[in-house]
C-alpha cells in the first residue's frame, strides 16, 4: 500500500489501528473507501455473472478467455491514455487533457506518411510520432505551466486546433500503403511463449505498447522522485513551491508525458486500424472523454494529487469487459445502446458510493 | 452595529456605493466586442454577403441556443462545477418533444413547456447528485450524458423522427419568426441574459454563487445555503438546455436524427471560456458568454464565406480561444502588478 | 470588567453545552466537553495543541455537528444543524483559518450571507455605509474596501474575518485565536472592540495561545485537554503559569533553552539589500551557530525580506552574500541547494500538503535524500526518515500514515518545521514558527532552534511574537516601514523593542509575559 | 482454454446443426432510416429464405465501435457475416481473422477492396451515383451554373469517391458548369444547414447545391427553403424518400438519387445465404420478385443491385422509410 502517496481519504490509515474491529468490517471500510478494491470486486463478480449466463445458454456467444482477451485490443489505447490523463490531473490547478484524441489523429497521420509514404523504418517512424506527440503536448504544457492558461482551456483551444490540423495535412483522406497494412501485425493477437499454449491469443499490443506504459508510469509516480513532485504540486503547488519544488518544469513534464503517450496511442491505432486516419482520436466521441472517464472510474480526485496506477488499469479492464459482456447478451441495436448506460452508471455508482461513505469514515 | 448609524457624509457614501458595486462589464467583454467588430468589418470586405441579413439572420439563429445554454452554464462554472451533460440532455429534450409534436401534434406553449419541464427535471437529477453527492460535477455529468444519451436513443427507437410540423417556426424561421428582422430566438436570448446579468451583478442569490465559486467552505461557514444554490444552477442550466432544444428543431429540418446536441457541451464550454469566465469559478459574465457564442460562430461561417476549407474552422476556433483567455489573462497579470 | 461583578451579578447562562462528543473518522476530537457562556463575559477557551477547542467552537458555530450532547441557547434547548441555524441564533464566528473569498472585495467579503437589501437588490448604498463603519471600527482604513482579498496580508485578512463577524447582529461573538497574527497594535483595537460588545450584552468566545493577554481580556477561563474540558476558573483565580500546567496536565519549566555562545563565521550577509517595494537597504549578517530575531509588526516588511533570501521574491538592489561568495537566488528550489531552510509563516497555505501523509510532508523538501539513486525514492528510507523526526519532534500522531489534514494546527506546524531539518541547512529561516503552537509545543520549538545553532546551523527567526523573540535570540533586529530601525541584545526589555518597531505611539506600561 | 474447440462452433447455445442459418450484418451507424431499411429488408428476406437475421450497428459511424461489434460476431460464430465499414482498411484485416475462423465474409453498401470478403453487394456504381447526382443537378439548373457540394465526414470514403466523379463528370459533360467549393459538416444536419447558408451568401450567383449524404441532404434544401431560394437554388441529394418528401413537395429539393435501400438489404441477406451454403453466383441472379435479374461480376466479385434511382415528388409517396 501507498499510503504514503495514494490515500484519497485519512479513512484506513488515520484510523488507529483498534484491536476490536473485525476483519470484515475492515474489508468493508477498504470497500467503501478505496476505488481499486470497489473494481476489483466490480470485475469478479461481472465475470461470475457472466459465466452463470453463458452456462445456462442465454449468451448468443460463448462467454471465455479467448473473448476477454480479443476485447482486450480496446483496452489498450483506453488504458494508455487514462494514464496520460492520470498524470494530468494528479497535477493538479484543474489539470486535464482535452486534446489527446486530436494528439492522436494528428500524430497518427504523421507517422502514416514517415512509415507508409516516405519509407522511414518503423523506429526512425515511431520515434517522429513520439517526438510529435511530445511537441504538441509542450504547447500545451507551457500555455498551463508557463503562460498559466487553465488547463481546460488550453487543451479544448489545442483540441480544436490539432484536429483541423490533422484534416488538413492528410487532405482529410486517410493515409495508406501496403506496408502500413502489414502494420497490423503488431496489433494482432498471439500466442505466448512457453505457457502461451495454456492462455488465450492476447493483443500483441498490450505487450508492446501497454504494459510497458503501465510499468514505466507506475514506476515514475510511485518509485520516482519526479512522482513525489508531481504528487505534491498536485496537492498545493505553492506549498511544492515553498518546498523548493520548481512547478513549472514539474507540470509541464505531465503534459509532454501526455503527448508522447498520445503519440504511442497514434501507433497502436494506426496498427489496429491498418490506416492512418485523421480522425482516428477525434471520431463518434472521440478519445478524450472516454479516456477522462477511465481515469475518474480510476478513482483519480479530479482535483489533484489523488490517484493509482491500478485504478486505472481496473477501471479500463472493467469497462472493456462491460461492453464486451452487453454485446454477447444484448442483439440487434440494444446492446450498444446499453452500454452507454452501463457506463453511465458505474460511473455515477462507484463515485457516489466512495464520496459518499468518505463521509462516514472522516473524509477530507 | 446597526445600519443607520452613520459615520460619513452622504457623498462620501454614495462615492463608495459606488467604488464597492462590482464592474458592469469586464475588460474581457470589451475586448471581444473590439474583435468581433474587427471580424466583421473584415468579413464585411472580404466577402459578398457577410453583412447582409441574409448572413447575419442565421448567424444569430445559431447562437441563440448556445448563447442561451452558455447563461446557465456560466452560472455552474462561477460555482466553480461543469455540466458536459447538456449535450445528451438537448438530444433527450429535443427527440421526445419533436416526436410529441409529430405524434400528438402538441400546441406550442404545450410544447415549449414539456421540452422546458423535460430539461429541468434533468437539470436536477445533475444538481441533486452534484450538490448533495459529494462528487465533482464533471464524473457526475459524464456519467448522466452517457444516460440522457442512452434514454434519447430508446426514444428514437432506431429511427429519425420524420415531418415535424412548422409548430417551432415563431422562433425565427420567415417574417412570423422575426421582429424588426431579428428571428425570435436571439431576441429571446438577450431578454434571458440581460435578467441573468441583472441577477448575478445585483442580488444576493447572485453575488452568492460567486462566494460559492470563489470558497464553498467559507460559504457554508457564511450561512450560504450552497447546496440548495448549486442545485438550482444546474436546474437552471436544464431548464435552459429545455428552451434551447426548441431553438434546435426549429432551425433544423423537418427531420430530426441522432445527431442533435453531440459535441454542443465544448461548443457552449468554449463560449463561456472566451467570454472571460473562470473555468476555477468565483468569476464570470453572461455578457461575455454572448460574445462568445457570437465570436465562435462567426469564425466558422466566415471561414465558408472566404471559400477557405472548412475543416480550417476549427483551427481558428482553437486560436481565438487562446487569445481570448490569454488576453484576460495577461490583463490580470496587469492589474495584479501595478 | 473585572472577575469579581461578574461572579457578582450571576446573569443567565447565553449558551450551555453539555457531554459534547465528536470524533472524526478515527480520531476522537472531543471526548467530553462541559461548557457555558454567560452574556456580556468574554470567556476564555485554552489548551494544548489538538485539545479540541476549534472543533468545540466548531460545534457551536454549526460548523461541524456533534456526535453527542446537548445545546441549551437562552435556555431553550436548539439543534444547530447548521452555519445558517447558528448565525440566526446571533452566534458569529472568526474561525482560526481566516474564511474568506479571494476572488471577492473586501466589501463583498464582510457582506457575503448577509448582505443588506432593498426588495430584491442589494443596497449597495447601505452596504457601503455600513463597511465605512465597519472598517474604522477594526482599524483598517477604507480604501481596502474595493480591494481583492487575495491581494491582503494574512493579518489584514484576519481583521476583515472580525469585520466580517461584527456585520451582523451578535449575541455570541467567537473568536479563534484572533490574536496568533496580529501586531499588540492591532489586538489592542481588538480588545476595544471586544469590551464594547460585552458592554452591550454580547457573551464573547475568545482561544488565545498568548495567555497573557488573557490577563487583559477574560473574565472567565475554561482548560481543555485531550478533548475533555478539565476546569472552568474565574480568570482570577488562576495564574499564567497554573493554567500552562493544567493545559499540559504537568509542571511547565521556566528554564531559558542554554544558548551556545559560539558563534562562527559569517554565513548570511544582506548587503544594501532592496524588495521591489518592501523594503529598503537591509544589511544585516547571520552567523552560524547564531540565532538572529528579526523583529517587526506584520507589515513591516521583515516577512519579505525573508521571501528574498530565501529566493521566493527577487531583490530590486543590493547584494546577498553565503559564506563570503555573493549569490542571486531566485528560486526556492535554488535556496535549498545552497542550504538555505525556510519554515513559511502560512501554515495551510504555504506549507501543507494536507490530505498526503505525515512522511510524504517531512520529506517533500529533500527527496533527494530518499534513495541513493539519483531521481529515485524508497519507501524504507521514508519511512525511517519519518519516524526519526517524528520522534525528535514529538509530533501527536497515531501513524506516519495519518494524512495531515488530520492534525491540529500545532502538530501540523511541527511537520513543517520537520520538513526543514530532515537535512541539516547552513542557514535557517523561520517565520513566525509557533504562530498558534500552545505552550509546550512552543517550548518544543524554541529548544529545537537552539540546538540546532548549537549544533552551528546560523538561524534567522523572523517573528512579531515579542516574547519569542527576547526569549530565543542572540541578537535582535528591528524592522520597521521596511527598514532595520535599532538593534537589541537579549537583555533589552520589551518596551524598549516596541517603541523602536511601531515608533513612538505605543504604549510603554505593558505588563510583559 | 476453449480456444480450439471454438472455431468448431463455438457458444453452447448457439452451435448445433438444427439451428438455421444465421447471417450477420453490421451497418455503419444504427438509427438511422438508411440502415434500419436495410435492416428491414433482410428481416423480409430472412423470413423468406427461413435464414436468422443478426443486425447491430454502433451508436457513432467510428471504426473502433464498429470493429467491436465485429469482433462480438466472430465470436458468436455466425456462418456469414457482412459489413458496411466506416473504413475499409481498418476491417480488413478484421475481415481475415472472421475467414480464419470458417466465417463467410463479405461487405455491402460500401466495400473493403483489398480484403478477402467474397462478395461486395454493391447498391449502384460509383460512376452511376455520382454521375446521376449531376445529371440531376444539371437538368435542374438548365446544364450550366454554379454550385457547391455539402459533404459529411472528411474521410467518408464512398462519399469522397461519388464527389470525385461528380469532379470529372462535371468538367467533361457540363463545360458551363463549375464547382465552387466542397464542405464538409460531419453527420450534423444543422451545420448541413448554415453552411450552405454560408455557401449562398459566399456566392450570389450559385444555383445549385449537392447535398453528398442522408443528413446533408435535407439540411442543403432546408437552407434554400429558409433563404427564399427555392426555384433559383436548386438542390439534389443522397436523402431517404421520408425525409425529403417535404422537401420535394415544395420544390426546394428537386430530386433525390438513392436506390431501393430494402431489397438492397435483401440482396445482401441474400448474398449471406449463397455464401453459407457455398453457392457459387450466377452472372445473373434470380433474387426474389423484385429483384428477378441481379448481376455479379465474377472478376470483381460485386453484385450489383441495379442502377441508381431518382426519386423525386411523384414516386416519393412509395417509400415507407
Ligand atoms: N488488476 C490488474 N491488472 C493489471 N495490472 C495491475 C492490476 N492491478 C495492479 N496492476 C499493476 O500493478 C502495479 C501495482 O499497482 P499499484 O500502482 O496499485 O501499486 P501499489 O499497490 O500502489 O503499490 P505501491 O504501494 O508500491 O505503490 C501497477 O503497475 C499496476 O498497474
Ligand atoms: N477534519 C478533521 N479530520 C480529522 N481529525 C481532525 C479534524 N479536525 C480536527 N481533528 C482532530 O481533532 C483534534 C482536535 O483538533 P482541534 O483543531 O480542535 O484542536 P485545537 O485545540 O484547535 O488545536 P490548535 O490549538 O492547534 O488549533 C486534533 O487531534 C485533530 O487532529
Ligand atoms: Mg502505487
Ligand atoms: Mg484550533
Amino acid at each position: 500500500m501507498t499510503a504514503t502517496t495514494e490515500h484519497p481519504s485519512p479513512a484506513a490509515p488515520a484510523a488507529p489501528p483498534e484491536k476490536g474491529r473485525g476483519l470484515f468490517s475492515r474489508a468493508l471500510e477498504a470497500l467503501l473507501t478505496q476505488r481499486v478494491v470497489l473494481l476489483v470486486v466490480l470485475i469478479v463478480l461481472l465475470l461470475v455473472g457472466m459465466s452463470i449466463l453463458d452456462a445456462a445458454g442465454v449468451l448468443s456467444g460463448s462467454f471465455n478467455a479467448d473473448y476477454l482477451a480479443s476485447a482486450l485490443i480496446s483496452a489498450v489505447p483506453l488504458a494508455m491514455l487514462g494514464l496520460a490523463q492520470l498524470m494530468v490531473i494528479l497535477s493538479g490547478r484543474g489539470g486535464i487533457d482535452l486534446s489527446v484524441g486530436s494528439m492522436v489523429s494528428l500524430t497518427g497521420v504523421v507517422f502514416g506518411f514517415a512509415y507508409g509514404l516516405w519509407g522511414w523504418s518503423l523506429i526512425a517512424a515511431l520515434v517522429l510520432a513520439i517526438l510529435v506527440g511530445g511537441v504538441c503536448g509542450a504547447i500545451n504544457g507551457v500555455l498551463v505551466a508557463y503562460i498559466g492558461f487553465p488547463p481546460l482551456i488550453a487543451t479544448l483551444a489545442t483540441y480544436y486546433a490539432y484536429r483541423s490540423l490533422a484534416l488538413v495535412v492528410s487532405d482529410q483522406k486517410p493515409v495508406n500503403s501496403p506496408v502500413i497494412q502489414d502494420f497490423y501485425s503488431a496489433a494482432q493477437s498471439v500466442e505466448l511463449p512457453l505457457i502461451g499454449g495454456s492462455l488465450p491469443l492476447i493483443p500483441l499490443g498490450i505487450f508492446t505498447f501497454l504494459i510497458p506504459t503501465i510499468v514505466i508510469v507506475w514506476l515514475l509516480l510511485n518509485k520516482t522522485t519526479f512522482g513525489r513532485r508531481l504528487y505534491a504540486l498536485g496537492t498545493n503547488n505553492v506549498a511544492a513551491t515553498w518546498s523548493g519544488i520548481n512547478v513549472k518544469p514539474n507540470r509541464m513534464a505531465v503534459y509532454i508525458a501526455s503527448g508522447v503517450i498520445s503519440g504511442l496511442v497514434a501507433v497502436v491505432t494506426v496498427a489496429q486500424f491498418a490506416s492512418a486516419r485523421p480522425d482516428a482520436g477525434t471520431s463518434g466521441n472521440g478519445m478524450a472523454l472516454p479516456s477522462i472517464t477511465i481515469a475518474v472510474l480510476g478513482g483519480v480526485a479530479i482535483t489533484g494529487g489523488i490517484g493509482r496506477v491500478a485504478g486505472i488499469v481496473l477501471s479500463t479492464l472493467l469497462i472493456v469487459w462491460i461492453n464486451a459482456s452487453i454485446l454477447l447478451t444484448l442483439p440487434g441495436n440494444d446492446g450498444t445502446q446499453f452500454q452507454l448506460l452501463a457506463l453511465g452508471v458505474v460511473l455515477i455508482f462507484a463515485s457516489l458510493l466512495n464520496g459518499l461513505t468518505r463521509r462516514k469514515y472522516g473524509g477530507i | 452595529m446597526s445600519v443607520d448609524e452613520r459615520g460619513v457624509s452622504a457623498p462620501a457614501v454614495r462615492a463608495t456605493a459606488r467604488r464597492i458595486l462590482p464592474p458592469p462589464v469586464t475588460g474581457q467583454e470589451l475586448v471581444l466586442v473590439g474583435v468581433i467588430v474587427v471580424l466583421w468589418v473584415l468579413l464585411g470586405l472580404f466577402t459578398p454577403a457577410f453583412l447582409s441579413a441574409g448572413s447575419i439572420r442565421p448567424l444569430l439563429v445559431s447562437v441563440a441556443p448556445i448563447a442561451l445554454i452558455g447563461v446557465g452554464m456560466t452560472f455552474i462554472i462561477i460555482t466553480a462545477g461543469i455540466d458536459v451533460s447538456v449535450g445528451g440532455a438537448i438530444m433527450l429534450c429535443a427527440v421526445v418533444t419533436a416526436k410529441s409534436l409529430v405524434d400528438f401534434d402538441l400546441a406550442l406553449p404545450l410544447a415549449i413547456a414539456l421540452s422546458i419541464g423535460l430539461g429541468l427535471l434533468l437539470g436536477l437529477l445533475n444538481g441533486v447528485l452534484i450538490a448533495y453527492g459529494r462528487v465533482h460535477a464533471i464524473i457526475i455529468t459524464f456519467g448522466t450524458a452517457n444516460i440522457f444519451q442512452f434514454l434519447a436513443l430508446r426514444v428514437f427507437g432506431s429511427s429519425t423522427v420524420n415531418g415535424i410540423p412548422g409548430t417551432f417556426d415563431v422562433f425565427g424561421r420567415g417574417e412570423a419568426g422575426r421582429t424588426f428582422g431579428v428571428p425570435h430566438s436571439f431576441l429571446i436570448t438577450i431578454v434571458i441574459v440581460a435578467v441573468a446579468w441583472w441577477y448575478l451583478r445585483h442580488t444576493s442569490g447572485g453575488r452568492n454563487l460567486f462566494a460559492i465559486g470563489g470558497n464553498a467552505q467559507a460559504a457554508r461557514l457564511a450561512g450560504i445555503a450552497v447546496q440548495p444554490r448549486i442545485l438550482a444552477a444546474y436546474a437552471l442550466t436544464g431548464a435552459l438546455v429545455g428552451l434551447a432544444a426548441c431553438f434546435f428543431i426549429a432551425a433544423g429540418t423537418s427531420t430530426l436524427d441522432q445527431a442533435v446536441g453531440s459535441g454542443r457541451e465544448l461548443a457552449v464550454i468554449a463560449a463561456v471560456v472566451i467570454g472571460g469566465t473562470s473555468i476555477l469559478g468565483g468569476r464570470g459574465s453572461v455578457i461575455g458568454t454572448l460574445l462568445g457564442a457570437i465570436l465562435v460562430q462567426t469564425v466558422t461561417s466566415g471561414v465558408t464565406q472566404l471559400g477557405w476549407p472548412s475543416q480550417l474552422a476549427n483551427l481558428f476556433v482553437g486560436v481565438f480561444i487562446i487569445i481570448a483567455v490569454g488576453t484576460d489573462l495577461l490583463r490580470q497579470r496587469a492589474r495584479k502588478a501595478s | 470588567m473585572s472577575p469579581e461583578n461578574v461572579t457578582a451579578t450571576e446573569p443567565a447562562l447565553r449558551l450551555e453545552l453539555q457531554g459534547i462528543v465528536k470524533s472524526y473518522g478515527g480520531v476522537r476530537a472531543i471526548r467530553h466537553a462541559d461548557f457555558a457562556v454567560r452574556p456580556g463575559t468574554v470567556h476564555a477557551l485554552v489548551g494544548e495543541n489538538g485539545a479540541g477547542k476549534s472543533t468545540l467552537i466548531k460545534i457551536i458555530a454549526g460548523a461541524e455537528r456533534a456526535d453527542a450532547g446537548s445545546i441549551v441557547f437562552d435556555g431553550v434547548a436548539s439543534t444547530i444543524a447548521s452555519t445558517a441555524d447558528a448565525i440566526k441564533l446571533g452566534v458569529q464566528t472568526v474561525y482560526q483559518e481566516p474564511q474568506l473569498f479571494p476572488e471577492l472585495s473586501v466589501a463583498e467579503n464582510v457582506f457575503v450571507g448577509r448582505e443588506l437589501k432593498r426588495g430584491l437588490r442589494i443596497d449597495w448604498t447601505a452596504q457601503a455605509d455600513h463597511m465605512h463603519e465597519l472598517l474604522g471600527t477594526v482599524g483598517l482604513p477604507d480604501r481596502i474596501a474595493t480591494v481583492p482579498v487575495g491581494s491582503l496580508s494574512i493579518a489584514e485578512q484576519q481583521q476583515v474575518s472580525i469585520a466580517k463577524a461584527l456585520a451582523g447582529e451578535a449575541t455570541v461573538l467567537i473568536l479563534d485565536e484572533p490574536s496568533a497574527i496580529l501586531t499588540d497594535s492591532e489586538i489592542d483595537v481588538l480588545f476595544a472592540v471586544i469590551r464594547r460588545l460585552t458592554a452591550s450584552g454580547v457573551a464573547v468566545i475568545y482561544i488565545s495561545h498568548r495567555l497573557d493577554e488573557l490577563f487583559r481580556i477574560a473574565d472567565v477561563v475554561t482548560v481543555m485537554r485531550d478533548g475533555r474540558t478539565i476546569t472552568t476558573e474565574p480568570i482570577g483565580e488562576l495564574s499564567v503559569r497554573q493554567i500552562a500546567e493544567l493545559m499540559v496536565g504537568g509542571v511547565v519549566s521556566e528554564s531559558r533553552p542554554a544558548q551556545g555562545e559560539t558563534a562562527g563565521e559569517v554565513v548570511l550577509e544582506l548587503d544594501a539589500l532592496s524588495g521591489a517595494d518592501t523594503f529598503r537597504n537591509v544589511s544585516l549578517t547571520v552567523r552560524s551557530g547564531e540565532i538572529v530575531g528579526l523583529y517587526g509588526l506584520v507589515g513591516s516588511g521583515a516577512g519579505d525580506i525573508a521571501s528574498v533570501v530565501y529566493g521566493i521574491d527577487r531583490a530590486s538592489s543590493g547584494r546577498m552574500l553565503l559564506s563570503g561568495e555573493p549569490v542571486s537566488i531566485h528560486s526556492a528550489s535554488k535556496a535549498r541547494r545552497l542550504g538555505i531552510h525556510l519554515l513559511p509563516a502560512n501554515r495551510s497555505a504555504q506549507g501543507s500538503f494536507s490530505f498526503q501523509s505525515i512522511a510524504f510532508n517531512i520529506t517533500a523538501g529533500e527527496l533527494k535524500l530518499l534513495s541513493r539513486l539519483p531521481g529515485w525514492v524508497t519507501r524504507r528510507r521514508e519511512r525511517d526518515i519519518a519516524r526519526e523526526f517524528i520522534d525528535r519532534l514529538a509530533v501527536k500522531t497515531p501513524s506516519q500514515s495519518s494524512p495531515l489534514s488530520s492534525m491540529s494546527g500545532g502538530n501540523a506546524q511541527k511537520v513543517v518545521l520537520a520538513r526543514q531539518l530532515v537535512k541539516r541547512p547552513r542557514l535557517l529561516v523561520l517565520v513566525e514558527p509557533t504562530q498558534g503552537v500552545d505552550v509546550g509545543a512552543k517550548e518544543e520549538i524554541h529548544r529545537i532552534i537552539s540546538r540546532l545553532a548549537d549544533e552551528g546551523t546560523a538561524v534567522l527567526v523572523v517573528t512579531s511574537d515579542l516574547g519569542e523573540v527576547l526569549r530565543i535570540s542572540d541578537r535582535i533586529l528591528v524592522v520597521r516601514d521596511g527598514e532595520i530601525t535599532a538593534e537589541f541584545r537579549p537583555d533589552a526589555t520589551q518596551v524598549e523593542i516596541l517603541a523602536a518597531a511601531s515608533g513612538a505611539e505605543s504604549d510603554p506600561t505593558k505588563e510583559s509575559a | 482454454t476453449s480456444r480450439n474447440d471454438d472455431s468448431g462452433g463455438g457458444g453452447g447455445s448457439t452451435s448445433g446443426s438444427d439451428e438455421p442459418i444465421r447471417v450477420a450484418f453490421v451497418p455503419k451507424l444504427q438509427g438511422i432510416p438508411y440502415f434500419e431499411a436495410m435492416n428491414s429488408g433482410g428481416q423480409q428476406a430472412a423470413d423468406d429464405l427461413g435464414i436468422e437475421w443478426l443486425y447491430q450497428g454502433p451508436t457513432t459511424a467510428d471504426a473502433a465501435a464498429q470493429a467491436d461489434i465485429v469482433r462480438s460476431f466472430i465470436q458468436q460464430d455466425v456462418d456469414a457475416l457482412i459489413v458496411a465499414p466506416n473504413d475499409p482498411d481498418s476491417m480488413a484485416p478484421l475481415l481475415q481473422e472472421a475467414a480464419d475462423k470458417g466465417i463467410q465474409v463479405a461487405t455491402s453498401d460500401t466495400d473493403a477492396p483489398d480484403s478477402v470478403r467474397q462478395v461486395f453487394v454493391n447498391q449502384a456504381s460509383v460512376q452511376g451515383i455520382g454521375e446521376a447526382l449531376t445529371d440531376s443537378l444539371m437538368t435542374a439548373m438548365g446544364g450550366s451554373g454554379k454550385y457547391a457540394i455539402v459533404s459529411c465526414g472528411e474521410t467518408a470514403a464512398n462519399l469522397n469517391a461519388w464527389i470525385d466523379v461528380q469532379k470529372e463528370y462535371t468538367a467533361s459533360e457540363y463545360p458551363d458548369a463549375e464547382i465552387v467549393d466542397i464542405v464538409y459538416a460531419g453527420e450534423d444536419q444543422a451545420a448541413a444547414t448554415s453552411m450552405a447558408t454560408d455557401l449562398m451568401n459566399a456566392n450570389p450567383d450559385l444555383t445549385g447545391l449537392v447535398g453528398e449524404c442522408t443528413s446533408s441532404a435535407p439540411g442543403v434544401a432546408q437552407a434554400v427553403k429558409d433563404a427564399g431560394k427555392t426555384g433559383s437554388v436548386f438542390t439534389v441529394g443522397l436523402g431517404t424518400p421520408m425525409s425529403m418528401a417535404p422537401y420535394l413537395e415544395d420544390g426546394s429539393s428537386s430530386a433525390s438519387i438513392l436506390w431501393d435501400v430494402q431489397n438492397l438489404g435483401y440482396l445482401t441477406a441474400w448474398a449471406g445465404l449463397q455464401l453459407a451454403e457455398g453457392n457459387e453466383f450466377e452472372a445473373t441472379n434470380d433474387v426474389s420478385a423484385d429483384l428477378p435479374a441481379v448481376e455479379y461480376d465474377a472478376d470483381t466479385q460485386v453484385l450489383l443491385l441495379g442502377p441508381p434511382l431518382e426519386i423525386t415528388k411523384d414516386n416519393v409517396a412509395e417509400f415507407d422509410y
